[in-house]
């Protein structure tokens, strides 16, 4: 007979739970509404919604707290992992999801708003990427990812057009390899360690000093696979560029964003610590994944003619700059990390919901894509302030100091410096600069060409409500007045990930 | 008021390019005309208020930006500072006082003002990162005005002008956060504030590197010679304003930022690269000259021959003297003035002909006699005629370099022959001889707006060749404590020996002086 | 008396601006007036500082500004008026007087009148800053100025194509020598700590000897330049493009001889230097019998006065450079006078030509232009160097100086030059003058020059006449400043020799220049005579062939050099590198971007090769850390270590 | 001979390779579903008989969620397949390339 299950609810500690619960209630809670009355307008569920997503953040917030008090909580049978990476990366998930909802109330129609269950969906994934990241279980950080991801895959498919579909069945199919990836990786760690608990796992192979280091690689490598995939890490990225231009701009702005920065932060948890017990390979593998990564990824986005694919391949190009802060593990890497990505997904929410507003249903047929260059030929001239406001966030890709992104790249290749990683400090400078080209070219179509004959500039504001022009205004001013918020920003960070121990 | 005059500076011209948008364009020229002015005034205000026998920093302000990252917003005003932030103003007001009818003249002038911003940012900062900012958010106009209001090639040229200087300057940055990680391992706090690295003894080998990684920003900024074919495209396919303000201010962040970073912060490696800098500046001044020489754009000739004069200012800079430095100062201010002048003097013609090309013109001397003089003026100012303003730099520059090395000195002295050759074989080949051309047959002379712009710089031309003391002085003043500092800061005995002491220097002006009264 | 300096100095500058006012407004009078007037004005205020001089005043030293002061340098705008630079002040001052009152007659057609009296005006300006300097930088000022004023006036008819292009050669030949100056000038006050002539003079002897020689040879380079000495002598003739005024002053007596001036003035240091000093008068020489040898057979009257002017520089060097310094200046005075006048004259003849300059198509004019004949015969008479015209005395005192110095050579050449000096100039005269009246065939009706011009004239005349009567009253003051060598040949019977030797053979050269040119049979020459095609008349007429040396073998190859530099050079490597790279970057990304085929199975198989390749070289690494114990035996069994 | 947990693992590594060559080789979109359930059921023999072998349930529990997911993966994936099919009336991968470069 097995002895009866007795656990107290304070060694459980609920309350690590709540962060995710929220969502997950509000989305029950939206469906509810559904099958009560169905037909209710969209902007009903935005609203709704939001406020989860409010709470939730509240309740982060209220963690946070609890943190800086006493550190590290672990809760619900120790599965639960309430560190500052946790905190912090769910405030960027929470925070880039509240800026990405209100894009749903557009001024043309798309269907897949009108579903209440795209909303649904929508805070089923918030809630699995908050699981991923509160965790260091490799059996919830697969059940959160694959939650998210499966939402995710429906998200993209709802925008229903052919190319979303592709886009869709592409992503799943990948995606299910990598799934396959992650479990056989960590079934090898399993198999290794007897445990599925990153912590124990450590300190297992710390304990039989790596003996059997081959396996140890294996499981890696498996993993690499996997967050590789998640990462877009060349040459893991192909999904990423077919995936985002099929997405609808807006979701694509939000794919660059929140998937990411879960994936990094369980990746950060799986291999730093297997950098720092001295895994040369892992090191090796890394830089060239780093270099690889963001070298080809912008050699691709030279010479792309849409803008939304230029920005898929830039953005796979930022995720491997970013990745080096893995690399070099210190604590001011790892802070540059979550620092860089904060200024990132202001200026990319940006730049994806430009396009977004200049959504047009029907293709003039001057125009090969959705958003190709020279839809934005002359935009200064016909819609001076969009057109201001694009090129605002393409410099801030670009790194041009004051905005936003220059601080990030300047933390980040410092922390490299830092860290011993000269040679590569001066790639990730150099390839800033390769980068300068195509944005800098979207910024010649604004400024330097004459608008294409037709073009009165509407169509740059045709998708365009208050609330667009309120995220767009909102990530403007984000992008420009950066340099007040560094400061504060860089000491939250660095004490929250340094009191992670990361 | 006058505290906080370097952050006026900064920012009363981007406020007023803000409030630009709001003006009707039919008006705009005379909006941008006041901002410039007062602008202008304030700079001169600053000069008034300048204390010349003070020779370290003034007016200095400081806020924290990041305190956390050592970053902070640091400004301040010195002898080497002081005079091209005067200019850059002047230049703005007098180019848009002189702007020629353009399309969207609104977008142009708020642009001009942007541009002021940043330049006199770049030139007040004290902080290594709030320079960088300007540095980098100085191409962006230039970037706009090149591209938008430029020649047939304007686009490749307006790229090609961002990418380099945007990619040398990156590396400059590398090299930056390098020179903050050392300072932080040598003190314990991280800081970009330069005073703060101006006290930090790097072993030489780092000098070194860290040389080479500030060199590669200025060198592609200056341009020195192997980077410097960026500037053609630039100049030649800029609008007149645009050429006027990339040769008379832009240029010049490369060699000041020499005299910024480079000199005081590696004496040694300075001495050390003193010689290969030197030949580059040689190749410079001969090459290009020799390039000017075979140009047949009137403007290409300027162009060049700017470069070519950049490479005195260089050889100046690297005298690693009082005499060579404040001597390469001075012809940055001269060679502002006189580049700047010749630029809108070939924009007169263009404005008038719609064409650059020599061939087309001749014998304009009879047609056009003011115009003529005043292009005479500035072309003996460029090849250096004495009692104008470029004589007194390039005369300093090289005294500065003979005392290093002789042998370099009398090759880089014939920049005075081959400079004659080209600026006078395209003189000629404009004004002298018989018009031929029918469309030349009657042009108009220089009107009232041109000589708004041309007759005060004709006047600044020959007043600060005749009597540069003004300037000269608060320049020496500067000049003597970076040399001092360089001396104290340098470990090698090379470097004690080539940069001089002036502790005892200073004693034999002062007798000298008294002697010659 | 420092007013008179500040008068003699300005009254040219605020002459040359007032003509300038008028430079763009058609010809007026008053533009050529007022400046004439000045000058005479700095004329007299000269002449009161030369007396004052003169009574054993001390020498009147100025500072009027600091120019440039930095580091240890400080150059002010100082002048001084000492025993030689008022020697040069008369003479230019003067000179430029009589050439101004002159140009009013001379330039009374041309549209360019106001125009030119400013820029004349400015050249005297510039000469008096070079001679009146304190310093080696102001010296450098006026210089420079003085160039950029001959550039200006031998360019002053710009639209001919000819005039310009000398105008050009000019000006650069003589940046070529400035950068001989420019070094000169730095290297004294890197020795010296100073440029002030007195100090940095008064430093000199403790110098070691070499830096010394350098800075003799960098700063005689620099006279050579102005001086037009060989090789840098062509652009003298050239210079003859200009109006005659403009080289009866600048190119006859102020400005070339501003490198004998700089010698001169340098004296204390080339004393130091023998050696140096040897070059320079063996230079001098040399350039004195070539300069006259290319005037034999020239047809053109300016270049014939220019080349003689060119071989009289060559005697003043060789004086100066055998240290008798005031014989140099002494001469250079006389020559002033006598040369001015000489093309003054030379001008009128132009005038009643209409710019005929070829001597062989006048003849006979002395009926039509007498006065003019007088003055010419006469200032060749002086050139020539005749008893008792100026011309004998400073002349044949340096033929005594070289032969007291025992430089016999230096002597021999210079003797055998005047008798060439004596001939050519007679050749000229007796072509003008005598003979045919050869222009008839051109249908030219010659008239002479306005009175005025001749009255301006004639204190050259006089001058040319009894400067060298002023010879001992010229030597009292001069020793004040300068080494008084006295030159006398000890035995008295070898000077009268010489002295008597020298005129006959002088005079015998004139003979023969009548006798072949005053004849009734000279003819327009057509080419075909045998003497023009005899080699030495190609050579001699071709200038030794150094100007078309020049252009072939030093312009041209410039101006080639440097279109290959920037089609070649600068566009298709230094440029096409950039671009290169980036067109390498961008090139890869068109070539790679097939890898992005779109295809799910073959994006999966990407995925999946990943894998395996990090799964191989993980297997690699497994089994390496494994076996490594036997890897090492292995490697070390190969001899690896 | 007797079983031991070594055969466990590598029949789980075979059906894994067997599982990654379908996912390569296979145009056929349902096809390639199958493959990928293949990959995670021999990834689920391996944890059974590892957590058998360590004695302790978070292995069968790993494969329980694993079952779990690759169920609902089913479900989504057959849904996009079908919307897919509906549109093209075909499921093979080599038509599915309108987006590339």
């Amino acid at each position: 007979m097995l002895a009866p299950v007795n656990v107290s609810l304070e060694s459980l500690n609920l309350m690590t739970l709540s962060p995710m619960l929220i969502p997950i209630i509000g989305a029950l809670l939206i469906l509810v509404i559904d099958v009560i009355k169905s037909g209710l307008d969209k902007t009903l569920y935005v609203v709704l919604s939001l406020l989860f997503l409010f709470m939730d953040f509240s309740s982060l917030i209220e963690s946070a707290g609890i943190f800086t008090q006493d550190g590290t909580i672990m809760g619900v049978f120790d599965v639960m992992l309430i560190d500052g990476l946790a905190i912090l990366s769910q405030f960027i998930i929470v925070g880039a999801s509240m800026l990405f909802i209100p894009l749903a109330l557009t001024h043309k129609r798309f269907h897949e708003f009108s579903y209440p269950e795209f909303f649904a969906l929508f805070l089923f994934m918030i809630a699995g990427f908050q699981f991923m990241v509160a965790t260091d279980n490799l059996i919830l950080v697969f059940v959160g990812l694959e939650t998210s991801s499966l939402a995710l895959y429906t998200l993209i498919a709802m925008h229903n057009r052919d190319k979303s579909f592709e886009a869709a069945v592409k992503y799943f199919t990948m995606g299910a390899l990598a799934a396959g990836f992650y479990s056989f990786g960590a079934m090898v760690f399993y198999a290794l360690t007897g445990s599925v608990e990153l912590n124990q796992i450590a300190t297992v192979l710390a304990a039989n000093q790596y003996v059997d280091i081959g396996y140890v690689l294996v499981g890696v490598v498996f993993m690499l696979a996997s967050f590789g995939f998640k990462l877009s890490i060349v040459p893991f990225h192909t999904w990423a560029p077919d995936v985002y231009e099929g997405a609808s701009a807006s979701m694509a702005g939000f794919m660059s964003i929140v998937p990411k920065i879960a994936a990094f932060v369980v990746a950060m948890r799986i291999f730093e610590f297997l950098i720092h017990s001295g895994v040369v390979w892992l090191e090796v593998i890394l830089y060239i994944f780093v270099v690889i990564t963001m070298t080809a990824a912008n050699i691709w986005a030279l010479v792309q003619t849409d803008v939304k694919r230029m920005l898929a391949y830039s953005s796979i190009s930022h995720a491997g700059f970013v990745m080096a802060a893995i690399l070099i593990g210190t604590t001011q890497a790892n802070s540059a990390l979550f620092l860089y990505w904060i200024l990132f997904s202001f200026t990319n929410l940006g730049s994806f919901s430009m396009l977004w507003i200049s959504r047009q249903k029907h293709l003039p047929d001057h125009q090969r894509s959705d958003h190709s260059y020279d839809k934005f030929a002359g935009m200064i001239k016909t819609a001076p302030i969009a057109g201001t406001i694009m090129a605002l966030f393409m410099l801030s890709l670009a790194g041009i100091p004051p905005f936003a992104l220059f601080w990030g790249k300047l933390y980040l290749i410092s922390s490299a410096v830092t860290g011993g990683y000269t040679v590569l400090a001066i790639i990730m400078a150099l390839n800033s600069a390769i980068a300068g080209y195509y944005y800098l070219k979207l910024i010649v179509y604004i400024f330097m060409k004459e608008p294409v004959v037709g073009n009165d500039g509407h169509i740059y504001a045709s998708n365009a409500t208050m609330s667009l022009k309120y995220i767009i205004g909102f990530a403007a001013i984000g992008t420009i007045f950066a340099f007040l918020a560094i400061n504060p920003l860089l000491e939250f960070i660095t004490s929250f990930v340094y009191n992670s121990g990361y | 008021m006058l505290d906080h005059i370097l952050s006026i500076l900064i920012f009363f011209p981007a406020l007023a390019a803000m409030f630009g948008f709001i003006i009707h364009k039919d008006s705009i020229r005379a909006y941008g005309v006041v901002v410039a002015t007062i602008e202008f005034a304030l700079s001169l205000w600053l000069w008034f208020a300048f204390d010349s026998n003070v020779s370290g920093m003034q007016f200095m302000e400081q806020l924290p930006l990041v305190p956390a990252f050592g970053i902070n917003y640091i400004l301040g005003v010195d002898g080497v500072s002081l005079f091209i932030i005067i200019l850059a103003a002047f230049f703005t007001m007098i180019g848009i006082a002189s702007l020629t009818d353009t399309k969207d003249v609104k977008n142009m002038i708020i642009t001009l003002l942007f541009l002021q911003m940043t330049m006199a940012g770049v030139f007040v900062a004290l902080d290594a990162i709030v320079f960088y900012i300007f540095w980098e958010l100085s191409l962006v106009p230039m970037l706009y005005i090149i591209g938008a209001w430029g020649g047939p090639l304007r686009i490749y040229a307006s790229v090609k002008f961002f990418l380099y200087t945007f990619a040398g300057s990156l590396v400059m940055l590398v090299g930056m956060l390098f020179m903050a990680y050392f300072y932080y391992q040598a003190t314990g706090a991280w800081s970009f504030a330069i005073l703060d690295w101006y006290r930090l003894i790097l072993p030489e080998s780092f000098q070194l590197w860290l040389f080479v990684a500030f060199f590669i920003g200025f060198a592609i900024k200056v341009p020195m010679f192997p980077f410097h074919t960026w500037l053609p495209y630039a100049h030649g396919q800029a609008p007149t304003i645009g050429s006027v303000i990339l040769a008379a201010i832009l240029l010049k962040m490369g060699t000041y930022a020499f005299i910024r970073f480079s000199l005081p912060m590696f004496p040694d490696a300075s001495v050390f690269f003193m010689f290969p800098i030197a030949i580059l500046a040689i190749i410079m001044i001969i090459y290009t000259a020799m390039v000017a020489y075979a140009q047949e754009d009137v403007k290409q000739v300027v162009a060049y021959s700017s470069v070519s004069h950049m490479g005195v200012i260089i050889l100046g800079t690297f005298a690693l003297n009082v005499e060579g430095i404040s001597g390469s100062i001075f012809l940055m201010i001269a060679h502002g003035v006189v580049s700047g002048a010749l630029f809108l003097l070939v924009g007169v013609i263009y404005d008038r002909r719609h064409t650059k090309m020599m061939n087309e013109f001749g014998g304009l001397a009879s047609v056009m006699p003011r115009y003529a003089t005043i292009f005479g003026l500035m072309m003996m100012a460029s090849v250096g005629m004495p009692l104008t303003i470029n004589f007194v730099g390039e005369f300093l520059s090289l005294l500065g370099f003979y005392q290093q090395s002789h042998i370099l000195t009398l090759l880089a002295g014939t920049a005075i022959i081959v400079g004659a050759i080209y600026m006078l074989a395209a003189y000629k080949k404009m004004f002298f001889g018989v018009v031929t051309k029918e469309e030349n047959k009657n042009l108009s002379d220089v009107n009232s707006r041109e000589l708004i712009a041309l007759v005060p710089l004709a006047i600044i031309t020959v007043w600060l060749g005749i009597y540069p003391k003004p300037i000269l002085e608060p320049i020496n003043k500067s000049v003597e404590s970076i040399v001092q500092l360089m001396h104290d800061k340098s470990t090698t005995q090379e470097a004690k020996s080539r940069i001089p002491n002036l502790i005892k220097g200073v004693e034999i002006t002062r007798t000298s002086s008294e002697e010659a009264h | 008396m420092e007013l008179y300096l500040y008068l003699a100095l300005f009254a040219p500058l605020a002459g040359s601006l007032f003509a300038a006012l008028f430079g763009a407004s058609p010809r007026i009078k008053i533009a050529g007036i007022v400046p004439s007037f000045l000058l005479f004005v700095s004329f007299l205020s000269s002449t009161v500082l030369l007396s004052y001089i003169l009574s054993g005043g001390e020498a009147v030293h100025v500072e009027m500004m600091t120019w440039m002061a930095t580091g240890n340098l400080y150059i002010p705008f100082g002048f001084v008026v000492d025993q030689v630079s008022v020697t040069m002040m008369m003479v230019v001052t003067l000179v430029s007087t009589v050439v101004h009152i002159y140009s009013i007659g001379y330039m009374d057609h041309d549209k360019g009148f106001n125009r030119f009296f400013s820029y004349l005006s400015a050249f005297v300006f510039s000469m008096m800053v070079l001679v009146m300097s304190d310093n080696f930088a102001g010296l450098f000022i006026g210089w420079e100025g003085v160039g950029l004023c001959s550039w200006l006036l031998i360019g002053f008819w710009y639209h001919k194509e000819s005039a310009t292009w000398a105008a050009n050669e000019a000006f650069i030949m003589n940046r070529i020598a400035d950068l001989g100056m420019l070094i000169g000038i730095f290297l004294v006050y890197w020795n010296t700590g100073t440029l002030q002539y007195n100090q940095a003079f008064a430093a000199m002897p403790n110098l070691d000897k070499e830096i010394l020689t350098w800075m003799g040879i960098f700063l005689f380079i620099g006279a050579m330049g102005k001086s037009a000495q060989f090789p840098l002598h062509t652009w003298l003739a050239d210079a003859m493009e200009g109006p005659t005024p403009v080289s009866a002053l600048i190119h006859a007596a102020t400005m070339v001889t501003a490198g004998v001036y700089l010698v001169v003035r340098a004296n204390p240091l080339f004393d130091l230097i023998p050696n140096v000093g040897l070059f320079i008068a063996s230079l001098g020489a040399f350039v004195a019998l070539f300069a006259a040898s290319m005037a034999l057979v020239n047809r053109d009257m300016k270049r014939i006065i220019a080349y003689s002017t060119l071989s009289q520089l060559g005697y003043m060097f060789v004086a100066a450079g055998l240290g008798a310094y005031w014989v140099a200046l002494f001469h250079l005075m006389a020559h002033a006078f006598f040369k001015a006048l000489l093309f003054l004259g030379a001008g009128n003849v132009m005038h009643a030509m209409h710019d005929e300059l070829d001597p062989f198509k006048m003849g006979g004019l002395r009926k039509a232009m007498k006065w003019t004949f007088i003055m010419m015969t006469l200032a060749s008479v002086a050139l020539a160097g005749i008893y008792p015209f100026a011309g004998f005395f400073s002349k044949d005192l340096i033929l005594e100086v070289a032969f007291v110095e025992n430089h016999y050579i230096i002597y021999s050449v210079l003797l055998f030059t005047a008798g060439l000096t004596a001939f050519y100039s007679f050749r000229l005269v007796a072509l003008i003058f005598h003979g045919e009246e050869r222009y008839k065939l051109f249908g030219i009706h010659p008239h002479e020059a306005y009175k005025f011009m001749l009255i301006a004239m004639s204190p050259l005349l006089i001058l040319a006449v009894i400067a060298g009567s002023m010879k001992m009253t010229y030597f009292e003051m001069i020793v004040n400043l300068l080494p008084n060598h006295e030159y006398h040949i000890h035995s008295h019977l070898t000077f009268w020799i010489m002295t008597i030797g020298t005129q006959l053979f002088v005079i015998a050269a004139i003979a023969f220049a009548y006798k072949k040119y005053a004849n009734s049979n000279v003819k327009v020459p057509d080419g075909t005579s045998k003497i023009e095609n005899c080699l030495y008349y190609k050579v001699l007429s071709n200038q030794y062939y150094i100007p078309y040396a020049y252009e072939e073998y030093l312009v041209k190859p410039y101006r080639e050099l440097s279109s290959v530099l920037w089609r070649h050079v600068d566009m298709k490597v230094v440029d096409a590198t950039v671009d290169g790279i980036a067109n390498i970057i961008y090139t890869t990304g068109e070539k790679t971007r097939d890898m992005q085929s779109g295809n799910l199975s073959t994006m999966l198989k990407w995925m999946v090769a990943g894998t395996v390749g990090l799964l191989s070289l993980a297997v690699v690494f497994g089994l390496a850390v494994r076996y490594s114990g036997e890897i090492k035996l292995f490697l070390s069994g190969l001899g690896v270590q | 001979m007797e079983i031991g947990l070594n055969h466990y693992l590598v029949l789980s590594t075979i059906l894994f390779a067997i599982g990654l060559i379908g996912v390569m080789r296979r145009k056929n979109l349902l096809l390639l579903f199958f493959a990928t359930e293949i990959l995670l059921n021999s990834v689920n023999i391996a944890f059974a008989a590892i957590s058998h072998y360590y004695g302790d349930l978070t292995g069968q529990m790993f494969a329980f969620f694993v079952i779990a997911i690759a169920a609902s993966e089913v479900a989504v994936g057959l849904g996009l397949l079908i919307v897919w099919h509906k549109r093209h009336g075909n499921i093979d991968l080599d038509y599915m390339s309108t987006m590339k470069g």
